[in-house]
């Protein structure tokens, strides 16, 4: 199969890119976050679900358009291009996902048109420290008669205090599961963050919540594995939007060091940071193929796709920081004033590396994929 | 040397130590905190607590404010060995500064070496005295690095010059007295031989000033404007078209202090936070790969202080000046940009919080983000590399 | 696509594996070791096995040795469908090329792009039958990077040209029949108009060859010497003063070969070498920093296979060439280096034995060596990232 | 204390620079090598041991200058600039160190005059495996009778073909002990390989050689501490050759790029290259100064001076490999060819960085004594 979109995926990617053109930019990002860091825009989230952008990802039998990761990896490259926020990752990338990868099929028809409507939003309650863990969940849920006991506390909830639904993470019985809870349960207390990348995350402690039974998401599937499928997926989605600012912060750097004059000069014509911005052009175009393989690898369910998103999300971390550090050097003075833009993609780079996993922890699993 | 000397010294070591005892309240003798802490002087002058009034008041009667300066100037009038006496004296009790102030560091070297000795009469003492808080007018927005290529010009109006331009960092404009500024005064001549040293007072009619917020947060820096500003033509220091000179001079200075020489901040080392912050199995860290950065990162941490020593030593022992200025700033800086993307990878979800909450105050994400200033305030990182490239390693042009 | 020319392919395939289960002998089916086990031709061809004469014949009677020339230049005639489905059979059976020649991959493309009906005629055949071996003239010893500025020059003596200069990194100079050449023509305009590509017979009186010993050892390169050749006219390829258009054409061909763009070498992982060289616990090396640097390289090897198929695969879906041919040149090259760096690290004491033992044969340490030139060789990597920035950022000159 | 040198180590410093440009050149290594790798010089050797080099750090009670390591550690500094080949290496920093830390007062009395004299090589047998691993000493010596017999195989023994006695590390009964053996001795087998780096390395095996129990070194003192000690001292040694050889490669590279042209210009007029020589100088400042702090703690017997010598090997052998590496870049077509002499510091480089430890051992090292 060969690496490259199909017609339809660049369809899709040059409407995103003429959809967010016009219906979101920097100046929005900027307006939102002087607006007491507000979370998304609604009219965006809006125009997005019309767009298709939720349903792309959502099976056929459940209303959706059974479009591909692939698909959505395009829309959130293009998102990132712009820091254009909304509910797309929490609610789709993580919790869709969530759902679907999972097999109670009440809740799956239930709640996916839901999501894929946006009439509600959800949010993905997995973390528990201060560095992503994913294999020692402490958070527990017990069989109690009917219903389940949750207990435990989560971090970097994702647009937690916007969110209807949680979907939690949990040990039960040495096993992970996942559950829908309603945040309006009795014993969950949220309190929510704002994050360098002025990103809204919560932490979430669950009181003995009490859950029925029939929101427990995995029924026969083994959740393990439900997990393991959705850190490929999170992963390769988080790369795919990180493969977006990339891109942008480079271009708008290109774009300045071709304008802004020094010592008589434009300061592009100086040999270093020419062969600076060669070496980043390379590194970008290693991040590009890796993006699209980790996607289509979890499309086509290639035996690597495991291997794929570890390496995704590994080096658009990489490449990512050498990319906003060199975008805020290149700059100059302007580039850590709040006046310009760039230091947005610094700021958001650091937040999107360390979600779900930085650099260290993906080459750290790969090592141990690979026996050394 | 001298025995005599040798007693007298010890003798002036033991009277240091027993007056600062004395006369530094024990609450001055904290690390500082932050910049809140600082007492800056000035025509307005606010002292955050009685006992930094004290301890103020305590060094400007002793004269120690600015102990080596002549004490004509203000100064105590100390030689170079009782000076550095007192510095011990005073680091080995931990005492703060009793003032900090840009003419000090900066303008009070510039006046000594090439003002009148009407100037320095005029202006040193006030700056030992606290009564003016002074600023640097060097960078403009349209010029970065290449500082001499700067726009504000003085126009010679005959009895005084018209000042029309603006400058840009320039630290804590906002609450300065007076502002040495470099300004344009020929523009007919190459540009580094059309420059002139001015001093301005910040009250004069058509100066106004804009605070600049950086992508940490708020900053001490500021924007200046000049809209047909009068000076005196008594304010130049130095010759016309000369000020490129006492740049230099001053620029050279700057960069020590940025690069991190004589700053003795403790700083924790970067695996001592690791531990705390990290999971360890039988004593090694479980992230092995950021264990290989930290190794990597304090290696070279480590050596470089060395280094400085190094350099301080030779200069001492009288090995010609080694103009390492710009290594310092150029490795300093860009070490530390490296220990902050380092604590934000040991911190995690933690160090990435940014509006303060009631258990975390968001400082290491600001932190982090002001550090990325490092490599280019002062002259960037690869202006450095220019330098040393030309004036150390002689490579062709 | 067509379902009859479906069909026909199918059975072209099947054909095809058929034909070379039966011709290719078994030994032909293995990796090749060294270069010796290479058939290069020539007046003087060397087979160093019956096999390798064999394989060779067969293919050169079934018109494979160049399968996609014209049957009247001596190729096979194929169409690309059915090239592509030769070459992946072969890689399939593992079978090795035939015959090696710089005419088949460097000249061939030339000559049909640039030369006369003539010269194709004349040159193509022999190059498929092995006849002659050609070797490359390009760069020059005072020219280095800047291989435009060639000073071998050749004069315009009416019936001929005379020929005077030297050529460096001349691949088997002292074993090639011919040189296909890059002289200078034309003095007095600028250096790259006055450039011609011209073909020199090795037998030539006043040409002469010393090889060139390498920091490995001994090399396949050669410095080459013409002092007063004399050099038939119509051995001019291409229009006069035009040879540059060539060189670059061939030029940016060379980059992707020695990027490793097309070659299908297997390679072992080089992790997998450091837990044969390496201790490890429960799992994991634990010299957990040289783990780290052969994450980092893997990482970058394995994505960097990836881009060479992306690019591939755009190419081929008839997206507009991708002008990559540095990018690969200049990655490749720089991974290749880092591999050999670890390589010698994980290998220890053993890595670094230089005169062959009868244990160690010394060829890590001279592949170490080696590996030192990629980034050299056809075009340094400072080259190449001026390129990337200059064609494709646009960045200012 | 003033991290310089002292006018008497200056003075030794300038002398060692002036004899050894009279005395030694890559033209004379280039010489020793074709001719059929041979080991050194024996006019230079001589001329060492007359300049009282030698006697360095021999204790005056042996007859010794007493100098100090920081002493023989300019000499190292001077000897690899010109990649000066000597027994200084083997039979001085490795052998008589060794001696001189152990407390057999015979065995000093009687063998450090010699080799201070020069009248014998010795040649230290410690590494046993393809990696630097000297806390697992697989070679043993066991008493029997009032003879030890020695069993083991060693590695990496530098100029073992020309000595003419061994100093052994073995483990006996778990703890480190030193015995110096006759190279003639029975059971005694010696193979040699020429490295990289032209050098002679042998492999001696120990096939029940049995040893006079006068000849064990350490009595009293405990074997683990002195090889402590002697590992310290090693590293700070090579550490110092390993500094001239980055000084002399450096300004080789720099004189280079100062005068060879290309599109009508010299090279090293290209920022590129600028800013990379620039780092290299940045950083062989810092060489610098570990290297003369690492002697000087050995030499004040600071507690710090294990840190400082594997920091100094560490950060040596990372900043060797990136100058070698620079340097042939900077050369270009002529750095791999074996006329020019800038590949010869490449290959000293691999192996001395690799001989008593490379960065990764060292860095490791010190990670542990910091317990992280």
């Amino acid at each position: 199969m060969p690496l490259i979109l199909t017609d339809e995926e660049k369809m899709l990617k040059e409407a995103a890119n003429e959809f967010l053109a016009s219906n979101s930019s920097l100046k929005s990002f900027r307006k939102l976050r002087d607006n007491n860091y507000q979370s998304f825009d609604q009219d965006l989230w809006k125009g997005m679900i019309e767009m298709g952008w939720t349903a792309l990802t959502i099976p056929e039998a459940y209303g959706g358009l059974d479009f591909g990761y692939t698909g959505l990896g395009q829309i959130l490259e293009e998102t990132g291009k712009t820091l254009a926020k909304s509910p797309l990752i929490s609610s789709i990338l993580f919790s869709a996902t969530a759902i679907r990868l999972c097999d109670n099929e009440n809740l799956k028809s239930k709640w996916l048109p839901e999501l894929m409507k946006g009439n509600i939003l959800m949010a993905l309650a997995l973390d528990e420290k201060a560095h992503f863990d994913p294999n020692n969940i402490n958070s527990t849920a017990k069989l109690s008669g009917n219903k389940y006991v949750i207990n435990g506390k989560k971090k970097m909830v994702l647009d937690g205090s916007n969110a209807d639904y949680f979907i939690v993470v949990v040990n039960e019985a040495n096993m992970t599961s996942f559950f829908l809870i309603d945040v309006k349960s009795k014993g969950i207390e949220i309190k929510s963050d704002i994050l360098m990348d002025t990103g809204e995350y919560s932490s979430v402690v669950f009181n003995k919540v009490s859950v029925a039974s029939e929101n427990k998401l995995n029924i026969k599937t083994n959740g393990d594995s439900i997990l393991q499928s959705l850190l490929n997926i999170t992963s390769a989605g988080l790369a795919s939007e990180m493969l977006g600012s990339m891109q942008a912060a480079f271009e708008k750097t290109m774009d300045y060091i071709k304008e802004r004059e020094q010592f008589g000069n434009k300061i592009g014509k100086n040999q270093s940071l020419q062969h600076r911005a060669a070496l980043l052009f390379c590194e970008i175009e290693l991040c590009k193929s890796i993006v699209l393989k980790a996607l289509k690898a979890i499309d086509n369910d290639e035996t690597k796709k495991i291997e794929f998103s570890h390496l995704a999300k590994a080096k658009l971390g990489e490449v990512l920081k050498l990319t906003t550090n060199e975008a805020i050097q290149m700059h100059g003075g302007i580039g850590v004033t709040d006046d310009a833009d760039i230091g947005f993609y610094l700021k958001r780079a650091r937040v999107i590396q360390h979600l779900m996993g930085d650099k260290n922890y993906h080459l750290n699993c790969i090592a141990k994929i690979k026996g050394y | 040397m001298d025995t005599k000397l040798n007693i007298d010294l010890e003798n002036f070591r033991l009277e240091t130590r027993a007056w600062l005892e004395v006369n530094c309240p024990a609450s001055m003798r904290k690390p500082i905190k932050d910049s809140s802490e600082m007492f800056w002087g000035g025509r307005n002058p606010e002292f955050t607590s009685q006992d930094q009034k004290i301890w103020f008041e305590n060094m400007l009667e002793k004269k120690w404010i600015v102990p080596y300066w002549e004490k004509k100037y203000g100064g105590g009038g100390l030689s170079a060995e009782e000076n550095i006496i007192l510095t011990q004296e005073m680091s080995r009790l931990g005492c703060r500064r009793p003032l900090f102030s840009f003419g000090i560091a900066m303008l009070g070297p510039a006046l000594l070496k090439f003002a009148t000795e009407e100037q320095k009469l005029n202006y040193l003492p006030e700056i030992v005295e606290g009564k003016i808080w002074w600023c640097q007018g060097y960078s403009e927005p349209g010029a970065g690095s290449d500082l001499a290529g700067l726009q504000t010009k003085a126009e010679d109006m005959g009895e005084y010059y018209l000042i029309n331009g603006s400058k840009v960092w320039t630290t804590y404009a906002n609450k300065a007295d007076w502002m040495f500024c470099l300004v344009r005064t020929d523009n007919k001549v190459s540009k580094h031989n059309g420059i002139s040293f001015i001093l301005i007072d910040m009250s004069t009619k058509g100066v106004s000033v804009r605070p600049i917020k950086l992508i940490s947060g708020k900053s001490p820096f500021c924007e200046t404007f000049f809209e047909n500003v009068r000076v005196p033509k008594s304010n130049l220091v130095g010759n016309l078209n000369e000020g490129w000179t006492i740049a230099k001079y001053l620029l050279s200075h700057e960069r020590k202090m940025i690069g991190g020489v004589g700053v003795t901040e403790t700083k924790k080392e970067v695996h001592e936070l690791a531990k705390l912050n990290l999971e360890c199995s039988s004593g090694q860290l479980n992230n092995s790969l950021l264990r290989a950065d930290i190794a990597k990162f304090e290696m070279d941490e480590t050596i470089f202080e060395l280094t400085i020593q190094r350099i301080i030593d030779e200069d001492k022992s009288g090995k010609k000046a080694s103009q390492l200025s710009s290594f310092f700033k150029y490795y300093g800086t860009e070490l530390n940009i490296k220990r902050e993307e380092l604590l934000i990878q040991i911190g995690g979800n933690n160090s990435l919080v940014w509006t303060p909450t009631e258990e975390n105050d968001g400082n290491a994400a600001r932190k982090f983000c002001r550090s990325k200033g490092n490599t280019i305030e002062g002259g960037t990182s690869e202006i450095q590399l220019n330098i040393i490239a030309k004036r150390i390693l002689n490579l062709p042009t």
